[in-house]
């Protein structure tokens, strides 16, 4: 397996190379557009067998993704920003029609006024559309819940789109070593995509998505649900699979980093989870009982795994890098859901950084987690926005 | 759910049921006026006339909308009302 | 029996659907499906269709159809098309069957980028003149002064004509047809079917409920648009444009049967004013005259 | 070796991601761990570009930018006159920039400084793209030079993986002619 130097958007491109994604659709856009590029680059030059279509819009890449996985192709694309919510409508489609394809998003703040840097607005807006939605740290991890996507969407119990997200530029143009696992191993653990009950298919003509009334209408929405359930056990499962062919565990729901005896946890999703993991590391050697618990599966949301990562601490902090405006992070809601369905007793503060790209210092976590540990931050319902400028 | 559910519909003949209940006036072919030209098969737009050695009204299906009375060149086909 | 020899006998599309009576598309869907044969996957954006088709666990067709959303049905295609031709199999009809506001209003953009990528399908726009499905309002494919539920004292501008739009594609094929010429539309769809790229066919369907017209009188005033003119038959081959069926002999003006012919019959048109006739009778001459310049000298002298 | 962090200064289209990704790729080779961050803004070729690199044989988990780096590189020399290139250098960090001589502007007494004649080293290898001379690589040949953070060896494998035929033999060249005329003041 070799190690190679790739970006987190070049580290997408390669895993659904890995992958052998038959069909890719899609329309640039700042930050995302290397990653078809490279995949435009592998197809023309023959590295990958698959067929790249230069759709006029993001609607029409995921259409052009739904029209290939119905009729049994193994379908990728990406988008950031703007370009997800134009497709917004197909990813409804997508998911309710129950066809297994993977997105790269990266993740990018909206307009106006115009920002190309991260937050994670545009994935979370997509929120109840049925797609699992997975955030990935770093490159390497880019490249293997990409691949472990296929597996996991494409899964007859599960049957739902799939997008892992990561962070404009601190991932998506930032430079890592990267472990490339060998096409046969990602073969093994990702046959080839096979044929459904809802394949089209002219030797078994049926129509796909036709009316149904309301005495019929509520079960499929209760089937997305139920799969979602579901998915939890696969997400998990794969990435054991995945684990015993590379030798790397790098997937599942949650990552529990040094939580277990904590007093203190904080929670949060993507790039800045690292920064998170030193200070973690640092405040450990001063003697703060810190933990941080990373979710990396967004939907379906991971309550139990997170219930017992955060069952003993009494302080919880949410770093999200979005606000749903009239109310708070869309992460921290999923925790106060969790908590109080979970009736634990907790106080959880949630936190604002991040947004459009604002600069966040190791400094500045540090600050915060010292602070809520010495009991001296406002009341949690104050939402707190890291270093905005003074209003 | 043992199963993912999906939306899948199967060809079924009568897709509403007898679609023949929405007529109020049916058509009645004239067989010593008909010529076997077939044109009121041919423009019929719920394929409820079969093409037998003559022209056969399906009335299950048939939702009486008169096109066939209305193209056959020799009249032969009247509408009638329903009882 | 020459007439069912030359369509087949074979229904694809099954009575008992719930189409009203009297119905356009239903007549065009069951020729189209006549032609192209069972080897077709048919991809329905949100129109008329979308309730032909019949209700969920049933499906009125008896080939393979995906219901798309609306603007989203000419990218589908192309992704069905691409990824079969990736799996060998080039034999599949790639078909989009589509309404008139899918096609020429918001479906427009995924149209001009399937066309300029030459995607392999045949894209069919079945127009009937107004969004039908939510109950008659005015698309852009709605003619000059026809009455809707949007435009109550009748559209203002003229009818969006999009085969010439289409073409401007440089796409291998693009005709227009009308239900009440079956032959001329099924000889349109074999072509279509074996050429490889994009291929456009509108065809005009004609709705009694949207037009105000009896439910028996849906062929002859689809037939009256042709014969008055109104509505012209021709298929535009590697840029090169012919006319096709009865408008052949309808390039001099004098042959056609007077357009009053055509609008006294449609409630839709009741009430129009003698200037508004005028108007409409210019944007047909305008149509021909456009046509004809298009269409090569010695093809017209030919004719 | 611990952590090392290097901040690059240049102009969109010298190379300078170029440059920060190489420095991962020759640290791959020796087992070590890097990370190479480009700091994207929205501006075109011509305008001022930063990068940044971290090294240490442990891997690496922070992605914050570098505020205290050891080493600042300067791609072009003028960068210095409009914006404090040296900002946050550690004492006793180095500047390593493309110049011939130690520039005017320099007003730290506790930092070390090297040059390199980039330019006339790409020039003469043709190194130009555009009309911008692409001094990424002599610049990295000096950086390892006064840094020793992965050898030569390794960089030279790095290139030979990345360009081939006679961009690479130039880069090859302009590398190692750079390593061999860096100047520490």
């Amino acid at each position: 397996m070799p190690v190679m130097p790739l970006s987190g958007n070049h580290a997408a491109a390669y895993a659904a190379k890995l992958s052998r994604v038959e069909v890719v659709a899609a329309y640039p856009i700042t930050p995302q557009t290397q990653i078809v590029e490279k995949l435009a680059e592998f197809i023309e030059k023959g590295e990958l067998k698959a067929k790249f279509i230069r759709v006029e819009s993001e609607h029409s890449a995921m259409a052009a993704c739904i029209g290939a996985a119905a009729v049994g192709a193994r379908a990728f694309t990406a988008t950031s920003s703007q370009g997800l919510l134009y497709m917004s409508e197909m990813l409804w489609w997508a998911a309710g029609a129950r066809l297994p394809i993977v997105m790269g998003i990266v993740t990018r703040a909206l307009a106006p006024p115009w920002s190309i840097w991260s937050d994670h607005i545009d994935v979370l807006s997509q929120r109840d559309t049925g797609w699992i939605i997975a955030f990935a740290e770093n490159a390497q991890e880019v490249l293997d819940l990409i691949i472990q996507g296929f597996k996991i969407s494409e899964n007859d119990r599960v049957l739902l789109p799939l997008i892992v997200a990561w962070d404009a530029f601190d991932v998506s143009h930032t430079i890592e070593p990267v472990d490339v696992p060998n096409q046969n191993v990602v073969d093994e653990f990702l046959p080839k995509r096979r044929k459904y009950r809802h394949t089209l298919d002219v030797e078994n003509p049926f129509s796909y998505g036709n009316l149904a009334y309301p005495k019929d209408y509520m079960e499929f929405r209760y089937s997305i649900y139920d799969s979602m359930l579901r998915a939890k056990d696969v997400i998990e499962q794969c990435a054991a699979e995945y684990d015993r062919l590379t030798g790397r565990y790098s997937g599942g729901l949650i990552e529990n980093y040094l939580c277990d005896d904590a007093d203190i946890v904080a929670i949060a999703m993507g790039s800045i989870s690292g920064d998170l993991k030193v200070v973690v590391d640092k405040l450990r050697k001063q003697g703060v009982k810190v933990g941080f618990c990373r979710i990396r599966y967004f939907r379906p949301f991971p309550s139990e795994a997170l219930a017992k990562c955060i069952e003993d601490a009494k302080t919880i902090l949410v770093f999200d890098r979005d606000i749903s405006f009239g109310s708070e992070g869309a992460l921290c809601l999923e925790v106060r859901a969790t908590v109080n369905r979970e009736g634990l007793d907790k106080r959880v503060y949630g936190i604002i950084y991040g947004i459009g790209g604002r600069e966040v210092r190791q400094k500045d976590l540090e600050n915060i987690i010292v602070k809520a540990y010495k009991e001296e931050l406002n009341h949690p319902r104050k939402l707190l926005w890291l270093n905005l400028k003074h209003v | 759910m043992k199963e993912v559910l999906m939306p899948i519909a199967y060809p079924t003949k009568g897709s509403v049921g007898n679609t023949g209940l929405w007529r109020t006036l049916k058509p009645v072919i004239n067989y010593e006026k008909c010529t076997k030209c077939f044109i009121c098969w041919m423009y019929c737009p719920e394929a409820a006339i079969l093409a037998e050695d003559k022209p056969v009204i399906l009335y299950d299906f048939c939702k009486g909308c008169g096109i066939c009375a209305n193209e056959c060149p020799v009249k032969a086909i009247n509408m009638i009302k329903e009882v | 029996m020459g007439i069912v020899n030359i369509l087949g006998k074979k229904e694809i599309l099954m009575p008992g659907n719930p189409s009203c009576p009297g119905c356009g598309l239903a007549l065009g869907l069951r020729y189209a499906l006549k032609a192209l044969g069972e080897n077709t996957i048919l991809i329905v954006p949100a129109c008329c269709t979308s309730i032909v088709l019949g209700p969920y666990p049933k499906s009125s067709v008896g080939v393979p159809v995906f219901n798309i959303a609306f603007a989203a049905a000419a990218s589908t295609a192309a992704g069905m098309s691409e990824a079969l031709d990736l799996m060998g199999r080039d034999d599949i009809n790639v078909v989009v069957w589509a309404g008139d506001g899918g096609t020429v209003d918001i479906g427009i953009q995924a149209l001009s980028g399937a066309a300029e990528r030459n995607n392999n399908i045949i894209y069919i726009c079945y127009d009937n003149e107004a969004y039908m499905n939510t109950g008659i309002q005015r698309s852009g494919s709605t003619p000059r002064h026809a009455w809707t539920t949007t435009t109550v004292l009748g559209k203002k501008e003229p009818k969006k004509f999009l085969p010439l739009i289409v073409a401007s594609h440089n796409v291998p094929y693009v005709a227009t047809a009308s239900i009440a010429y079956p032959q001329d539309f099924i000889q349109k769809l074999k072509k279509a079917s074996s050429i490889k790229g994009f291929k456009y066919i509108h065809l005009h369907t004609p709705c009694p409920p949207g037009w105000r017209f009896p439910s028996d009188k849906t062929v002859e005033v689809a037939r009256l648009a042709v014969l008055t003119g109104v509505w012209i038959l021709f298929e535009i081959e590697n840029g090169r444009l012919r006319l096709t069926g009865p408008s052949r002999n309808l390039v001099d003006k004098r042959k056609r049967l007077p357009i009053e012919k055509y609008i006294s019959i449609q409630g839709r048109f009741k009430h129009i004013s003698k200037e508004e006739l005028e108007k409409i009778k210019e944007d047909v001459d305008k149509l021909w005259h456009t046509l004809i310049q298009y269409s090569s000298k010695e093809n017209i002298e030919k004719q | 070796m611990g952590l090392v962090e290097i901040r690059w200064h240049g102009r969109g289209g010298q190379g300078v991601v170029t440059s920060a990704e190489m420095l991962v790729s020759a640290a791959i080779y020796e087992g070590k761990y890097a990370i190479a961050i480009p700091f994207f803004g929205a501006e075109r070729r011509g305008a001022p570009v930063v990068a940044y690199n971290r090294i240490s044989d442990t891997p690496i988990r922070t992605r914050c930018p570098i505020l205290n780096p050891d080493y600042v590189v300067l791609l072009d020399e003028r960068l210095g006159r409009m914006i404090d290139v040296v900002r946050g250098l550690k004492s006793d960090g180095v500047l390593v920039v493309n110049s011939k001589s130690v520039p005017e502007w320099v007003d730290r007494k506790d930092i070390r400084i090297a040059t390199v004649d980039a330019t006339s080293i790409s020039m003469s290898l043709g190194l130009e793209l555009a009309g911008i001379v692409i001094v990424n690589m002599p610049m990295l040949g000096a950086l390892i030079k006064v840094s020793n953070i992965v050898s030569l060896n390794s960089l030279t494998k790095a290139i030979k993986a990345k360009w081939k035929g006679e961009r690479m033999k130039q880069n090859l060249e302009a590398v190692t002619r750079a390593y061999n005329e860096t100047v520490i003041w």
